[in-house]
């Protein structure tokens, strides 16, 4: 029963993952002043890049970097409610798991693009290592605050003690809340912090060795990434919600950072990780000093 | 018009009567150097403010055997274009480097020299610019003929001999050669 | 010890981040480039060499491919320089309609390489703006030449046709229409903090060196030294013309884009002077009959200011229908090949394509 | 099957590579007046991601060699769409030294565009009927590589001047 | 961050667009306007086309080809061949349009060529493609590369020309034969209308490279005459001009002529060196086709007689054309060469008369018979007969020749052709006070060229057109009083045909004239030939012309034919074309003896 629920949920959060990849092209285009592809260009592509052949494989790592990237993903999914709706795992200090889950991706990226030996690919994984430094900090001080003010480390509490609009976090916690935003950015990959594919830089960075499948797989990964990650935020910082809610927040969190990706051109990574030691990090370390002198 | 003449009143005489100078065209003009002033006379020109090198050219006159080598100087204070011209040997052209006059002649002699067999003592880098693979003879010289080439190498279907024909009178003594 | 600090890396031919078909091989310590070799040849056709085999008139469509985002300085040059050499007279028409031309490209070259600099700096939004603007001046193009990319319009003794009817309101329209477009252009690109974060102070050219270098053209303006071609060497009608050369002076990659930047506007106002200056009357002087146009024997060096430095040509005639020789010298010769190799050394790994882009390298006229 | 076909012809990935000058008429296609991504095409910076791979007009020998290494780099089903005269005949470069004149000698090509350069809308005409080829399983180039590639090869090494030539190795 | 918070901010002005209609144009669904000069694929309307290729030549790609196609048919100024393009070499550059001479060849505004066969991009391009979005890029005279516009021909001014007989063209300058010779294409469409076939671009490209030599060594391959030819030549090769179908031809004509004329002594330049051939050959008639097969024979190194039955030689040249045409020092000065090689002439030899054709064709191995049509032709009305009535062919004859003519001071000429012109000139020379030109078609019917009418016409002939003498009006004392004339009209025949005058009987007029010159057309005169020889040849229908095989050799063995009593054209330059291809046949038919 758990495991069908599960693979309900999957499903439903990649296609909704791949809709709102779909969306964001047409907000872009739209920006851009064009029309931009059908709202379900996504789910093309990754049917089109499952059926492709792999020509070459660079050794076994190359192969399981996907997989682990993938489950990784998969796995923070247990941790994640959906709005009010509880999620399949919950405890105390569930956030940390979470937290830590969301790094395994990345890693495992590093792991199977390092063994691609392709320089480009090298690059991105320093930069995207690097770039996790100051994203990871941030967002984890941010949500510090919240966790510190309801005295709890679970995500699913953290939603119900919210409660419905005007009492969201966002409000009482708007420094952390804006650090978190920041962050997030960071986070989703988007501009100005998209510095891991930067194909003007570095083409594409970690993923330039990778192709059909494994390609594909990574699409899905990225899929359910936007929506873990922007339902992160809105689960701390949005009150969760049902789930039509919870979708609309995550959209609306999620068009914001497209849009922003939009208007910015990208900094060098010495800059973004400055730049995340700086302003979002006084920011967020504000944001705990509210909750302190608050308490 | 006057500081043009200036310059090539004093070009002429710093180096005499070797170098001949001529005005050509409005702010251009041109000096001819035989080999062995070439350098020196850049470097005068140098001195006098004639700081940008716009390029090197080569022109092959296969019939007297010679390359001829132009250095395009332009001054930008004096607003006059010098065309710097010397005649060298076509069967071993062999020209020192201007790299230490001009830094930027390092480009250009490395094209000459892959594109015409000039060689350039004292530039470090005479490595091949464009060419990948190349089994020709250098192909901007007059006797490389690029379209036998092509066809013997890309097998190029030669539309030229259809392509459109006219009856040719056969004069006498001539035996069918116009 | 060594070897383990540098590590390599291409960009290019096959690259988003180069301008064009060419490549460079990087060595990196870190982040920070320590050597830069640059490879061309990529597009190396031998146009000097195919440009022997032709005769006058034949060249005409050939020479505008040697510079592709800006076609028409190696059209005026050629014409210029066969001009010359055959004592040709050109109508005054003609030579505003040239100008006219050789404006409306700078402009769509100059937003070419707003797209490309944006581009390289992952500002998606401008390429998709500035090139959907610039179709705008492409269809004027078509419309005046016949051809969006290749116009093949100036030839020797004028230009092809006369304008067509209306085309100068339509010129206006575009001109109007650019000009509103700039306002979100400064807004979302040059005001923008990211984009002058990312730029400013970026590899710093001196005044001194451009000048070793042999550095022209808006990249030797960006370094504060105030010279073009259109007023130091003056071709067609610019002497009439009023206009200024901007000089920013800043010598990096976000002075070299705000000078594109001030110079846009410039070559507006020049369009439209000539849209209101231009005469009546002939736009094209009768030529000999093309397959046996002969012209004695002479050279000359012509230039023009292209959107990218210097362009010249050197023609050579020997007295027979066809050229003896046509050297072109392209702007990013010397900024693609040796500037590229001396400056880009110290930069970041992520400045490098913008310092490329900012330079406004383009491959075809450097191989010609 | 027919699903994936089907996908293919709808997500076509381009392989980012200015072999020539056509590739100037790539960017108002891609960009905002013309809007390429509209049939889901979208330009991709590295070889291995990509479907269709565009000859933007002509190749010099030191180009073929990237673009056939490029090419192998592929993931099948791939793609080539010749694009302009150069590609056909040699076009304007009929006689230069140094382009090749015909492409299909080295790698196979799915769809010719002649022009000089094609416009926007001849590319689009182009994507659309590639598109249809595909859901059809019409452009089978990537087949007939596979099945010729020593004829391929041979050609490939006789523009190279070497006695044998796979660009496999570096 | 050194900039503002402005500066942050700002960008966020480019949501705006978010909620604005973007300005994609959606093709292919949405078509886009194709400009009017748009540079497309190539339309080529086939009727219009000549097939001069300078399409080809032009093309920096080499892309376009000349073949021939099916269905259409080569005539002098028009062959059967029509471009090809291959699309994988054009460039789409348009100067193939630019220099097309007819304008048939346009761009259209079609740009879709997308195939997967490389063989679909190579076709000929035909009307039909014009059925697409329309043409683009077209040829444009205004903005043409090429020049239309002819080089005049300086002249006399008529008042003082009609007054002596001395030439009328006053020949070209150096620089203007550059100039107009520097039209010429090249494109040997002329040849095609040449009956001798002359390599006219080669020598208007000698002439203008100053290489007169050169120029005069071409001239002689196939013409022996060209200085008469470069002064009085109807010029078939002008019309063949691919200028002439928007513009002026080139003056091939004056550009021979002036080419010729620069050289003097001809054996310097072309040697009078002979062949070692040996035979005999008799030539009956000192005009151009008896000099020319003369000339070549000669040159062969066999021996050659002429015949002539005037005291000059020259035949119509030299007594049918008037001396303002041609002048006595080039018919001197081409002649003279001819002749200097060893050619003997035989004067006031008439065959028939003075001696026997049998008997030349039994002393000689070969006999060339190239003797005109010196007999003019009667019109056949009431009054004709008589003084005052005379034929044009006989009144130039004898005023070439120095003899007297009586003529009055009102002239009537009769007739359309190049002779009538010069009858009507010639009487003004002679002190006629006024001279009518009557012909029964229109002006454009007129055969003949049209400077001489021109120059008849400024000179004060009047040109009455459409009438028809219907009698010769004589007083008591047989002195001619008048003509008696009906009115004409057109009558169409149908396309293709030439409208046929009708006579309107009802009404007649009368020209007050005292002499008339009939031009309507000469005749051959075969009662040189004995009755035996006659019946064994054949003749045309007309039964005026003899009718030769492809070595010119008529049906009786050993003789030979050419000029005006073999070709329907009655010129000199077909005279001469004759002459090229019986010496050629007499010198096989020599060889085979």
């Amino acid at each position: 029963m758990v495991i069908l629920e599960f693979f309900l949920v999957l499903i439903g959060i990649t296609a909704l993952g791949l809709l709102y990849g779909g969306i964001a092209r047409k907000w872009s285009a739209r920006i851009q002043r064009r029309y931009g592809p059908p709202f379900y260009q996504n789910f093309l592509d990754v049917f089109k890049l499952l059926g492709k052949k792999n020509t070459k494989s660079h050794g076994v790592m190359f192969a399981l970097g996907p997989v682990i990237a993938f489950t990784g993903i998969i796995l923070s999914l247990f941790f994640l409610p959906l709005g009010n709706s509880r999620p399949l795992l919950s405890f105390e200090g569930d956030i940390f798991v979470l937290f830590y889950l969301l790094v395994i991706a990345p890693l495992g990226m590093a792991l199977g693009a390092g063994e691609a030996a392709n320089p480009n690919a090298t690059i991105g994984i320093a930069r995207g290592l690097t770039l996790m430094l100051g994203y990871e900090l941030i967002f984890f001080l941010s949500a510090i605050a919240v966790m510190v003010k309801f005295n709890t480390a679970s995500l699913w509490k953290i939603v119900e003690i919210q409660g419905t609009f005007p009492k969201w976090n966002l409000f009482p916690f708007f420094l952390s809340a804006f650090a978190g935003l920041i962050a997030l950015q960071g986070m989703m990959g988007e501009k100005p912090f998209d510095l891991i594919v930067a194909p003007h830089e570095i083409a594409s960075g970690p993923m330039v060795e990778y192709n059909g499948k494994y390609l594909g797989l990574l699409q899905l990964y990225h899929a359910i990434a936007i929506v873990v990650e922007t339902g992160l935020f809105v689960n701390v910082f949005l009150g969760g919600g049902s789930i039509l809610t919870f979708i609309l927040k995550t959209f609306f969190v999620f068009m914001l950072a497209v849009t922003i990706d939009n208007i910015m051109p990208r900094f060098r990574i010495g800059q973004a990780v400055k730049f995340y030691w700086k302003y979002p990090l006084i920011i967020s370390l504000l944001g705990i000093l509210v909750v302190f002198i608050w308490r | 018009m006057n500081g043009e003449m200036e310059i090539l009143e004093k070009v002429k005489k710093a180096f005499g009567e070797k170098a001949e100078t001529a005005p050509k065209w409005e702010r251009q003009s041109e000096i001819k150097v035989p080999l062995e002033l070439l350098h020196p006379l850049l470097g005068y020109l140098r001195a006098q403010g004639f700081g940008h090198l716009a390029m090197i050219s080569c022109v092959d006159w296969i019939e007297e055997g010679e390359f001829e080598l132009v250095y395009h100087l332009w001054s930008y204070e004096k607003r006059l274009h010098l065309l710097v011209k010397t005649r060298i040997d076509r069967e071993n052209p062999t020209v020192e480097t201007i790299i230490p006059i001009f830094r930027i002649a390092e480009t250009y002699e490395r094209e000459l020299h892959e594109m015409f067999g000039i060689d350039f003592p004292g530039n470090p880098n005479l490595t091949p610019l464009f060419l990948e693979d190349w089994d020709g003879s250098p192909p901007m010289r007059r006797d490389f003929d690029t379209r036998k080439y092509v066809e013997e190498k890309y097998g190029m279907i030669d539309l030229t001999k259809e392509l459109w024909k006219r009856e040719e009178p056969v004069l006498e003594g001539e035996n069918g050669e116009d | 010890m060594e070897r383990i600090e540098h590590f390599e890396y291409f960009i290019g031919p096959q690259h988003p981040g180069v301008t064009g078909n060419m490549s460079y091989h990087l060595w990196a310590r870190g982040d920070e480039i320590v050597k830069i070799v640059s490879s061309v040849g990529y597009l190396h056709r031998g146009f000097e060499k195919l440009m022997e085999y032709r005769f006058w008139i034949q060249n005409v469509p050939m020479v505008p491919r040697i510079c592709v985002p800006e076609p028409d300085v190696n059209e005026i040059l050629y014409a210029m320089g066969v001009e010359r050499l055959a004592g040709l007279e050109v109508p005054e028409r003609a030579q505003y309609i040239r100008v006219l031309v050789l404006e409306l490209a700078r402009l769509s070259a100059y937003l070419f390489y707003f797209a490309g600099v944006a581009g390289a700096l992952g500002l998606y939004t401008i390429p998709q703006w500035a090139i959907g603007d610039r179709d705008y001046i492409l269809d004027l193009f078509e419309e005046l030449t016949g051809g969006r990319v290749y116009h093949i319009f100036i030839t020797p003794g004028g230009v092809r046709r006369d304008l067509p009817p209306g085309f100068k309101e339509k010129v206006r329209k575009v001109l109007k229409h650019l000009k509103d477009r700039l306002s979100d252009y400064d807004r979302l690109y040059f005001d923008n903090a990211l984009f002058i974060k990312r730029t400013k102070g970026v590899a710093v050219m001196t005044k001194e060196y451009a000048l070793e270098m042999g550095v022209t053209g808006p990249n030797l303006r960006a370094t504060g030294f105030r010279y073009d071609v259109r007023r130091g060497d003056p071709y067609l009608v610019y002497p009439k013309l009023e206009f200024d050369i901007p000089v920013t002076g800043g010598g990096d990659n976000y002075s070299r884009v705000m000078q594109r930047r001030l110079e846009f506007e410039e070559s507006i106002r020049i369009i439209e002077q000539v849209l209101d200056m231009m005469p009546e009357g002939p736009v094209i002087t009768k030529l000999p009959n093309p397959f046996r146009w002969k012209i004695e024997k002479n050279d000359v060096y012509v230039r023009v200011e292209s959107s990218k430095g210097e362009f010249g040509y050197y023609v050579v005639s020997d007295g027979s229908e066809k050229p003896r020789r046509i050297h072109v010298r392209g702007p990013s010769y010397t900024h693609g090949i040796q500037v590229a190799q001396e400056m880009a050394v110290g930069l970041r790994i992520a400045d490098v394509p913008v310092f490329l882009f900012s330079m406004d390298v383009c491959p075809p006229d450097i191989e010609r | 099957m027919g699903l994936f076909r089907w996908s293919q012809s709808r997500s076509l990935w381009m392989m980012h590579f200015c072999t020539g000058c056509g590739a100037v008429e790539m960017p108002p296609t891609m960009t905002s007046r013309y809007d390429m991504e509209r049939f889901g095409i979208i330009p991709m910076a590295t070889p291995r991601q990509a479907d269709i791979l565009l000859i933007t007009g002509y190749l010099t020998v030191k180009t073929l060699k990237r673009v056939v290494r490029s090419y192998e780099q592929m993931a099948d089903p791939k793609y080539v769409i010749g694009f302009g005269s150069c590609t056909i005949n040699g076009g304007m470069y009929w006689d230069s030294y140094n382009t090749v004149k015909q492409l299909d000698l080295y790698i196979p090509v799915d769809l010719y565009i002649a022009g000089c350069m094609p416009r926007p809308d001849s590319i689009i005409d182009a994507f659309v009927k590639l598109r249809e080829m595909i859901a059809k399983g019409e452009a089978n180039g990537w087949k007939r590589y596979r099945e010729n590639l020593e004829w391929y090869r041979t050609n490939q090494a006789k523009v190279f001047n070497v006695e044998k030539w796979s660009a496999i190795e570096p | 961050m050194g900039t503002g918070l402005k500066n942050l901010l700002n960008p966020l002005d480019a949501v705006k667009y978010l909620f604005k209609k973007p300005h994609t144009i959606r093709l292919p669904y949405e078509p886009k306007v194709i400009a009017n000069r748009y540079r497309g694929i190539h339309v080529n309307d086939w009727d219009l086309c000549v097939g001069c290729g300078n399409c080809a030549r032009i093309c920096t790609c080499q892309a376009i080809t000349m073949v021939p196609v099916e269905g259409i048919e080569p005539k002098p100024g028009s062959t059967n061949l029509r471009p090809k393009v291959d699309y994988g070499k054009c460039s789409f550059c348009g100067q193939c349009v630019d220099v097309c001479p007819t304008g048939s060849l346009k761009l259209s505004k079609n740009f879709n060529l997308i195939s997967t066969n490389r063989e679909d991009y190579v076709f000929i391009p035909s009307k039909e493609w014009d059925s697409g979005p329309g043409t683009g890029w077209e040829s444009d005279l205004e903005y043409s590369i090429l020049n239309f516009e002819r080089v005049e021909m300086p002249e006399r001014p008529p008042e003082e020309r009609r007054k002596d007989f001395e030439p009328v063209i006053l020949g070209f300058s150096r620089e203007q034969a550059v100039v107009e010779g520097m039209r010429c294409l090249g494109c040997a469409l002329c040849m095609d209308g040449c009956p001798t076939r002359m390599f006219i671009p080669q020598y208007i490209e000698a002439i203008t490279d100053g290489d007169y030599e050169k120029s005069l060594k071409i001239f002689y391959v196939n013409n022996p005459l060209p200085e008469i030819c470069g002064t009085v030549c109807t010029h078939r090769c002008e019309d063949a001009c691919v200028y002439s179908r928007r513009g002026q031809p080139v003056q091939i004509r004056y550009l021979k002529g002036f080419g010729a004329s620069r050289i003097d002594d001809r054996a310097k330049v072309l040697g009078t060196k002979v062949g070692t051939k040996k035979g005999r050959v008799a030539v009956i008639g000192a005009g151009p086709a008896g000099f020319t097969v003369s000339y070549y024979l000669r040159r062969e190194g066999f021996d050659v007689t002429i015949f002539e039955a005037l005291s000059v030689p020259g035949g119509m040249m030299k007594v049918g054309i008037p001396r303002y045409r041609l002048s006595q020092k080039i018919l001197d000065r081409e002649i003279g060469f001819i002749t200097s090689l060893g050619v003997e002439i035989k004067y006031n030899t008439r065959i028939g008369r003075d001696i026997k054709l049998s008997q030349l064709l039994k002393e000689f191995d070969a006999v060339f018979l190239g003797v005109g049509f010196h007999r003019g032709i009667k019109m056949g009305i009431p009054g004709e007969d008589g003084e005052g009535v005379m034929q044009a062919v006989d009144f130039l004859r004898k005023v070439n020749l120095g003899e007297e003519v009586k003529i009055g001071k009102r002239i009537l000429v009769v007739g359309g052709g190049d002779v009538a012109m010069d009858a009507t000139r010639t009487p003004l020379r002679l002190g006629a006070e006024e001279v009518i030109l009557s012909y029964r078609r229109r002006e454009v019917d007129m055969p003949a060229s049209e400077e001489e009418i021109k120059e008849a016409k400024e000179e004060g002939v009047v040109f009455m057109t459409q009438t028809l003498p219907i009698e010769v009006l004589r007083d008591a004392n047989g002195k001619v009083t008048g003509v008696k004339y009906v009115r004409t009209r057109m009558e169409d025949q149908g396309p293709g045909r030439r409208p046929k005058p009708v006579p309107i009987m009802e009404e007649t007029f009368i020209f007050e004239v005292d002499t008339v010159i009939e031009a309507i057309g000469q005749t051959p005169d075969y009662s040189l030939m004995e009755k035996e020889i006659r019946e064994k040849l054949t003749f045309d229908k007309s039964g005026k012309r003899v009718v030769v095989d492809e070595n010119g050799m008529t049906s009786v063995e050993g003789l030979f034919a050419g000029g005006d009593i073999v070709n329907y054209r009655g010129d000199i330059i077909s005279a001469v074309a004759d002459a090229v291809k019986a010496a050629k046949g007499i010198a096989r038919y020599l060889a085979g003896k």
